[in-house]
């Protein structure tokens, strides 16, 4: 039983990881969104898989609510990338610097 | 006197200065206002003084508690050393404001009021913490003194000379705060006021020494030490008259009183065991810059150069752990406090009439104001260390304690008669006797303000020459203490 | 009883020139005062010190022990009194006699050289507070107080000598002057500090001194001895620091006469007597002395015999002058020594005052060899510049040749016979070049008979005929017991000579007639070459000793460069671009990290979150590595 | 009842942002009215909060509605004091903003509505005393401020600075999903206090498992606080953000994250906390080099701010190491610089702020040359929140610094106070060069800045006063409350947090 616990972590884990790479690779703001959404699930598996483990509702309950907060995000998400896109015409994130470090002082 | 006078002598000026800037004061009524406090205080002061009793220990003590969770107190007290620097003090500011009389805005009386404040509470405090306090706010007034009023390229130089200082101070503070806790530590309670840190012997000796340069780089920034004293030149030649009076004849002091205060009974074992260090490097110091001072142009730069030579010198005397060379030291920080606060307002006069600093654009001045050159004279020969001014009985006191000190120490440190006098007459002959052929037409003679303001200095000047002794019983009991209880030194 | 008066002594012509000083600042800034009010306390200054001083000399006659006042406390620290106190023994009483009589004649010469001076009332203001210090000097009690008078000296000669200060030639003629005093006074000080550390344990006035040096270290005696020494050379121009005194006749004829003739000079010569317990006890130092006298003596009378200028003769004349009476007391001659003070202050400042007369009627020409034929026009200053002339060179009976005569004798009874041939040498040349000078400027055909002179006051011809007088009595005091004279100098100052010389009598004849013998060879050549010398054809000097052996540009070469260039290195070079540049370094370097620094933040999301990344897997390392 | 009294400061605030929600569909409601309602529902609840707050010296602890909420959420003394300090904080921002919202088209009402959620959010997390439920506070909080900082959607460095901070922000939040995970997988629990019970019998616990949680959650704390390494989106972030957003940030919303943090370090974490303070030394060094260095380098002045926040950052954890040692003066003087810091930094923003409210023209240092001669108040004000910034005596900012470094020296970690001591001085000068251009230099072109009067210059002012106050403490009146009270009333809210 435990080792399954350990296999399902191993696979959030991977899971997890996946989403941070995908967030430091992908320029696509859409992919970028994905990816956080995989590490939230990522989490969401790792509580469900407590939960069974020792039998109790708790993480259940919390897996609930992490979703909800997931949705929240994604609203905000989605409209931003809206703005975004309105604004500049591309979903390239790495078009987006205008706060660059520009004037640097000297003496 | 229970009533609290020292703090009337702190918060009587910025009283005052918070007073008029809020009310609608004009710069008339401010001078008026600044100059009505000035003497107020000097009679304060001089009732403080003969009220002194004649021992070594604190008086007019006060006492509040500030933060009682972390044991910081509101305490002053004086003793002999802080009286004649108060003194000083009250008598050197109203002469300056005669000076300043003419010309200045609203904002420049305030300042030196605010500064007045900062000094007097660096002098009274026997709190570490509030000793901090003062030390630091006094810093502000003259940041914008210097910053406002000053000439030149007087930005760079005020932020430089502030984060300059400020560093100092922020090390002595980390070293402050490490007392503070080892007194915890020891003793269970917290406290910073210096009667409990003296008592603290629960530090490792690599601990004190951090400590102790912890202090001591915080005073050598501010008076200035040898290798610390970039600062001082831009800073001297950029500010106006006011701002570099005080620095000169009353801030650099607070560097030696600091170290007298603090660092000598906090650290004695210490003070006696790097006390060769700092003998010589005072001696190298006043060789240095008396050297350097000989081919300096600007006239300011070479006055900078001068004190800082002195300064240099007086911190031989107080580091020469004899009564001599304290007693030197402590006559020599009046002297040279009134020659070169002498010599800077009258430099201050010049270069606000003729608006030249160079010495060879001078020259012809005493034909055009002898009185002004015959003040000048007579302050220069105090720098000089003629017998008859008090510069002579300093000097000669801290040659003595340098050759009770080491010999070699008291030979060399002897050249001060030299060096003084080698580029002071110099530029005595080129800047003020002989005709250069300038055009100096503009200079004008003293008024009668002005005289009446260097009087004072002058005549103390050589009273002090003539008898000194009328002014050494007030403290000599000061300095025995030191020497006997703080230091256990007997000679 | 009255012993207070000493102090008033030194008082009165203190408070006359503080009177003066401000009359003077009045006078020029609100109404002027007229010269008569200033003549009227200057001159009455040094007179009453006289009297004073003639009424203690009174009191020491009948009873000889020494009167001592003490004002009042001048310091005391550590339960270590030193008093500002003033002494009266037989040396200083004698010293303050001269001083104020000598002094006092000058001022009135100086009242008519002066007179149609705008800074007349400043001239006496310097003049007085000189005396007052000089006056200190000599009656102080203690070394230090001395000091203050030594000092007092030293400023005043400069005042005095950058007197026209517009000219800055003057001006740096009186530093140069202060400057190689304070040479001196290094010396000086050094030697109050080890006395008095090492034999001022009981007090520091010469009494408790003189006890308490019975047992130092007879090194740290000679130490002592020498520093003081540099002390003595500075004020008295000796070797080498004698360079201030031909530039010091810049100044005023009359400041020429009083400080770098009578008095001034001569307070090495007294500090040198009043430290006799001193260097009685160390006399291989006292013979150092003697031997720098002995070559100031001589070198001076070499550059003496190539000048033109007639008072810088006259002062080369004095700094050989001074030689003479350091052999004297270098040889523990000490009254012999005083003796030649005293005379030489008589025929000195004549000669100077006499000197000062022609140039005056000369409108200011000091060429001697622009002069000539002056023996006609002012016949009273030639007479009394002959006099005086014959007593410099030691032609008995004036007042030079019994001191000389003296000091000689001391030399050669010493058993030193160098110096004795070095000071007979040095008499003839002093009689050849003052001759030279007299007949150069007195007797040469004057080739400009059709020019008026410039008319010599009253005041200032009367103090030559006494001081005339002076030069020709004041050798009296001192005939030595051969010519069936009294020595009443050796016997007032008695208390200082230590060991008594005996020469036979014979060979004190021969040596004395060895020293007319001397003068008059020096006469006759000066005779031979300059009398009625062509005063057309302005001889150039050129040379060696024309230009004084090139001492100046040696010093100059040697010391003033040298410290000129490192000021300047330290004060351009070293601070701005070395120390500074660390200090701004510091901060600079900061800035500069903080570019190196902005450059992180690129706004650009994905390199943040691989930071992240970056500083997570650090933590998780470090939680693996600690964690086992 | 004795509950909803409890409860009742939360309430407030939640009802506020809820019913100006709704009202905010009518165009009736102007911004100034719907300041208003904002500030009347904050009120209500501060008053509220005084009232529990005020027993006195006994300290208290309590679960409202335990059968609802079953210990979810607690309310002592310590969430009442640090809710007190949010919910003034809000008032402030509020107070300063109203010129600002007023003069900027793109502010309607549901920026307060937003506004009140963000506060509901930090009070919520204060008050939390459970992960999940701590989890869900700060989501409330972090993304209302998301959308606030994106307000003005026209202007493109808001809404990047927006999106920069929603994926950093909700990155940072997995990772504190994650520990929460671990920490559940380790001891079963999720309740504060429980865990820390659970952490003393070592059988049941897995000690590793709760150490990474532990660590992982402490990754979100440093991203939140903006530490080092997390520091990058802080500059972007608060430069990006209209100003008030930046003060509120930069201010309150520190202190509600160090609320959470020292209840969930001080209760749970006490034995094991000790293993995080040697690697956090190194943390606390890096941050303070990389605020300083960043700091020094800004011409433009609100960057240099924010720069200088990471600094303070730096000043607050080294506080934050001294707690394992000293416990309660430790986190009396993270509280006590939390008030300094937060008094200081609201002052400048806001009064930044409203100086550059109508034009946008007072950017960058040079911007402010001769400003004193033109508006000498407000350059003495700004002067003064400098001072209190650099820790000059007389300003509390000094006193602050002094807790923090006394703390760490008598931590033994003497270190990190000379370290801090040496970014004091570095801030010495980018502090000092504003009030020198302010003051130094004669010449001044007069532009239009807003006259010294309204609302906003009154309440900054007093904030000045109130500056120097805590700076000076009683020496000038005895027996009137100074630094004194805050720091008691520190202890005070430590004590409670044990009691429960």
């Amino acid at each position: 039983m435990a080792d399954l616990l350990l296999s399902y972590i191993a696979l959030a884990m991977i899971l997890f990881s996946i989403g941070f790479l995908g967030i430091i690779s992908r320029k696509n703001i859409f992919i970028v969104y994905m990816s956080i959404e995989l590490m939230l699930n990522a989490v969401n598996l790792i509580f469900v898989a407590l939960g069974r483990y020792n039998e109790s509702m708790e993480p259940q309950v919390m897996a609930m609510i992490i979703i909800a907060i997931a949705a929240a995000e994604a609203a905000v998400f989605l409209s931003l990338i809206v703005v975004l896109y309105r604004n500049k015409k591309s979903l390239n994130s790495d078009i987006f610097n205008v706060l660059k470090q520009k004037d640097t002082a000297n003496g | 006197m229970d009533f609290g006078i020292l703090s009337i002598i702190i918060f009587l000026p910025m009283f005052v200065a918070f007073t008029t800037l809020i009310l609608p004061f004009g710069a008339k009524g401010t001078r008026n206002a600044a100059f009505l406090t000035s003497i107020v205080i000097f009679a304060l002061v001089s009732s403080v003084y003969y009220n002194f009793e004649l021992t070594g220990f604190l008086q007019f003590r006060e006492h509040y508690t500030w933060i009682s969770s972390y044991g910081i107190n509101y305490s002053l007290g004086i003793d002999g050393f802080s009286l004649i620097i108060l003194m000083l003090i009250a008598t050197l500011i109203p002469s300056a404001y005669l000076w300043l009389w003419e010309g200045r805005t609203k904002g420049y009386w305030i300042s030196m009021l605010l500064i007045q404040t900062g000094i007097t509470g660096t002098l009274f405090s026997q709190d570490l913490i509030l000793f901090y306090f003062f030390w630091e706010a006094m810093l502000l007034p003259v940041f914008m003194i210097i910053g406002m009023f000053g000439t030149g390229n007087r930005v760079f130089s005020t932020i430089k000379v502030t984060v300059f200082t400020i560093m100092g101070s922020l090390f002595m503070l980390i070293s402050i705060l490490y007392l503070g806790v080892s007194f915890f530590n020891e003793y269970g309670f917290w406290s910073f006021s210096l009667n409990d840190i003296v008592q603290i012997n629960n530090l490792t000796r690599t601990e004190e020494i951090w400590l102790f340069f912890g202090f001591m780089i915080a005073f050598a920034i501010k008076i200035p030490l040898f290798p610390f004293h970039t600062w001082l030149l831009q800073t001297y030649s950029n500010s106006p008259t006011g701002g570099v009076f005080l620095l000169s004849s009353i801030m650099a002091k607070l560097g030696v009183y600091g170290i007298v205060r603090f660092v000598m009974p906090i650290f004695p074992e210490l003070y006696k065991e790097f006390a060769p260090i700092f003998v010589w490097i005072g001696i190298f110091g006043l060789i240095y810059f008396g050297i350097a001072a000989m081919m300096q142009v600007n006239i300011k730069k070479m006055f900078a150069y001068s004190s800082a030579s002195h300064l240099g010198f007086i911190v031989t005397g107080i580091f020469s752990l004899n009564v001599f060379g304290m007693t030197g030291a402590a006559f020599l920080i009046i002297a040279h406090a009134m020659a070169t606060g002498g010599l800077f307002l009258l430099v201050g006069k010049m270069e606000y009439d003729l608006g030249i600093k160079a010495i060879p654009a001078l020259g012809g001045i005493a034909k055009k104001a002898p009185i002004f050159t015959v003040f000048f004279g007579i302050m220069l020969l105090c720098i000089v260390g003629l017998p008859g001014t008090n510069g002579f009985v300093s000097e000669f006191l801290i040659i003595l304690g340098a050759f009770g000190f080491s010999p070699t120490a008291g030979i060399v440190s002897a050249f001060t008669v030299l060096i003084a006098a080698s580029f002071m007459l110099w530029m005595f002959q080129r800047a003020i006797l002989s005709d250069s052929g300038n055009d100096v037409s503009k200079m004008t003679d003293l008024n009668k303000k002005e005289i009446l303001g260097m009087l004072p200095l002058a005549f103390l000047i050589i009273a002090m020459g003539i008898y000194p002794d009328w002014f050494f019983y007030k403290i000599e009991p000061t300095i025995q203490h030191y020497l006997l209880d703080i230091l256990q030194i007997r000679n | 009883m009255d012993n207070f008066l000493l102090a008033w002594i030194v008082l009165v012509p203190l408070l006359s020139s503080l009177i003066l000083g401000t009359m003077y600042l009045y006078s020029i800034k609100v109404t002027k005062i007229p010269n008569i009010v200033f003549s009227m306390f200057a001159l009455t200054a040094p007179f009453i010190s006289f009297v004073l001083g003639v009424s203690f000399f009174f009191r020491l006659l009948e009873n000889s022990d020494v009167i001592i006042y003490r004002a009042y406390k001048w310091l005391s620290v550590d339960g270590y009194d030193i008093d500002m106190g003033f002494m009266a023994d037989q040396l200083s009483i004698f010293m303050v006699l001269f001083i104020t009589f000598v002094g006092g004649l000058i001022h009135i010469y100086a009242s008519g050289y002066m007179k149609d001076d705008d800074g007349y009332g400043k001239f006496f203001f310097y003049f007085n507070l000189f005396l007052a210090s000089m006056l200190l000097l000599v009656l102080a009690n203690s070394p230090i107080i001395m000091f203050i008078g030594w000092e007092g000296v030293g400023v005043c000669s400069y005042l005095l000598i950058s007197y026209y200060y517009q000219d800055s030639e003057n001006v740096k003629a009186g530093n140069k002057a202060f400057i190689a005093n304070r040479v001196g006074d290094l010396g000086f000080i050094i030697a109050m500090i080890t006395m008095f550390y090492y034999a001022g344990s009981n007090g520091f006035d010469y009494i408790n001194l003189e006890l308490g040096m019975a047992n130092v270290p007879v090194e740290v005696l000679s130490f002592i001895g020498l520093a003081l020494l540099i002390g003595a050379i500075g004020k008295s121009a000796q070797i080498p620091l004698f360079v201030w005194l031909p530039d010091a006749m810049a100044g005023p004829t009359p400041v020429s006469a009083l400080i770098h003739a009578a008095t001034m000079v001569t307070a090495g010569v007294y500090m040198v007597a009043r430290f006799h317990f001193l260097y009685d006890m160390i006399p291989n130092v006292g013979l150092f002395i003697a031997y720098i006298g002995a070559f100031s003596a001589l070198f001076a009378a070499i550059i003496a015999t190539k000048q033109t200028d007639i008072k810088k003769i006259l002062a080369y004349s004095t700094m050989s002058q001074l030689g003479y009476m350091f052999i004297a007391v270098g040889l523990g001659g000490y009254s012999a020594g005083i003796f030649h003070v005293f005379t030489h202050a008589f025929f000195k400042a004549l000669l100077f005052m006499g000197a000062g007369a022609v140039i005056v009627a000369l409108h200011h020409e000091q060429n001697i060899f622009k002069m000539g034929g002056m023996r006609r026009k002012t016949p009273l200053v030639y007479f009394t510049m002959l006099i005086a002339t014959l007593a410099i060179a030691g032609i008995p009976p004036f007042a030079g040749f019994f001191s000389k005569d003296e000091i000689l004798l001391t030399a050669f009874g010493s058993g030193e016979y160098f110096i004795w041939i070095i000071g007979v040498i040095t008499a003839v040349l002093t009689a050849y070049y003052m001759f030279r000078l007299l007949f150069v400027v007195f007797h040469g055909s004057n080739y400009k008979e059709n020019r008026e002179l410039h008319s010599l006051s009253k005041n200032m011809t009367m103090p030559l005929v006494i001081l005339a007088i002076g030069s020709i009595l004041a050798g009296f005091i001192g005939v030595p017991l051969l010519l069936g004279g009294q020595n009443y100098i050796g016997i007032w100052l008695e208390i200082l000579n230590s060991k008594a010389l005996h020469v036979e009598h014979s060979i004190e004849l021969y040596l004395m007639g060895l020293n007319i013998l001397a003068a008059v060879i020096g006469l006759l050549i000066a005779y031979k070459k300059f009398f009625n010398y062509d005063m057309s054809k302005v001889p150039e000097y050129t040379g060696l000793i024309w230009n004084k052996f090139y001492i100046d540009e040696i010093y100059d070469r040697i010391f003033v460069d040298k410290l000129k260039k490192l000021s300047i290195f330290i004060s351009y070079k070293l601070d701005i671009n070395f120390i500074d540049k660390i200090v701004m370094g510091i901060s600079n370097g900061f800035i500069r990290s903080g570019n190196v620094v902005a450059r992180l933040q690129s706004a650009n999301t994905r390199m943040y979150a691989f930071s992240m990344l970056m500083g997570i897997s650090v933590i998780s390392t470090y939680l693996i590595i600690v964690m086992r | 009842m004795i509950d909803f009294i409890y409860v009742l400061p939360l309430f407030f605030v939640g009802l506020g942002a809820i019913s100006l929600m709704i009202v905010s569909t009518f165009k009736s409601v102007t911004i100034r009215k719907g300041s208003i309602t904002t500030l009347v529902f904050l009120s209500m609840a501060f008053i509220s909060n005084l009232y529990n707050l005020n027993t006195g010296d006994e300290v208290y602890s309590h679960y409202p509605f335990i059968d609802i909420f079953n210990k979810m959420i607690i309310v002592d003394t310590y969430a009442s004091y640090f809710s007190t300090i949010l919910i003034l904080g809000a008032i402030l921002t509020i107070l300063i903003g109203i010129h600002y919202f007023e003069k900027h088209k793109e502010f309607t009402v549901e920026f307060f509505s937003l506004f009140l959620f963000s506060v509901f959010g930090m009070m919520l997390l204060v008050h939390a005393n459970e992960l999940i439920s701590a989890f869900v506070a700060l989501e409330i909080a972090s993304i209302s401020l998301y959308v606030m900082i994106g307000f003005e959607k026209v202007i493109s460095k808001r809404i990047e600075a927006s999106y920069r901070y929603l994926v950093l922000g909700s990155l940072a939040g997995v990772f504190f999903l994650l520990g929460t995970s671990f920490v559940y997988g380790a001891t079963g629990t999720t309740t504060i206090g429980t865990i820390g019970d659970m952490s003393l019998n070592t059988f049941a616990t897995n000690m590793n498992l709760l150490i990474i949680g532990g660590t992982m959650i402490l990754i979100t704390f440093l991203f939140k606080i903006a530490a080092f390494p997390f520091q990058n989106w802080a500059i972007d972030v608060y430069s990006g953000a209209p100003l008030p957003v930046t003060a509120y940030m930069a201010a309150t919303f520190k202190a509600a994250i160090f609320g959470f943090v020292l209840r969930l370090f001080i209760v749970d974490f006490d034995l094991i906390r000790d293993f995080w303070d040697d690697a956090l030394v190194y943390v606390i060094i890096l941050t303070l080099a990389y605020g300083s260095f960043l700091a020094i380098i800004q011409k433009s002045l609100k960057r240099m701010l924010v720069a200088s926040s990471i600094v303070h950052t730096g000043y607050l954890l080294i506080a934050f190491t001294s707690i394992s040692a000293l416990g309660e003066s430790g986190a009396s003087s993270i509280i006590f610089y939390l008030v300094a810091y937060f008094l200081s930094a609201v002052g400048a923003f806001g009064l930044i702020a409203y100086i550059s409210s109508d034009d946008h023209l007072r950017i960058t240092y040079d911007d402010f040359r001769g400003f004193a001669k033109i508006r000498p108040y407000m350059a003495a004000m700004l002067s003064i929140f400098m001072l209190s910034l650099a820790g000059i005596p007389s300003t509390i900012g000094f006193i602050g610094k002094f807790y923090i470094f006394t703390g760490a020296i008598e931590a033994g970690n003497t270190i990190l106070a000379v370290v801090g001591i040496i970014a004091t001085f570095i801030s010495v000068y980018y502090y000092f060069k504003l009030i020198a251009i302010m003051y130094f230099y004669r010449s001044a072109e007069m532009t239009n800045v807003p006259p010294l009067k309204g609302v906003a210059p009154v309440v900054i002012a007093f904030i000045a006063l109130a500056i120097i106050w805590g700076g000076v403490g009683n020496t000038l009146v005895a027996y009137f409350p100074g630094v004194d009270l805050l720091i008691d009333m520190a202890k005070l809210s430590y004590e409670s947090l044990f009691v429960g």
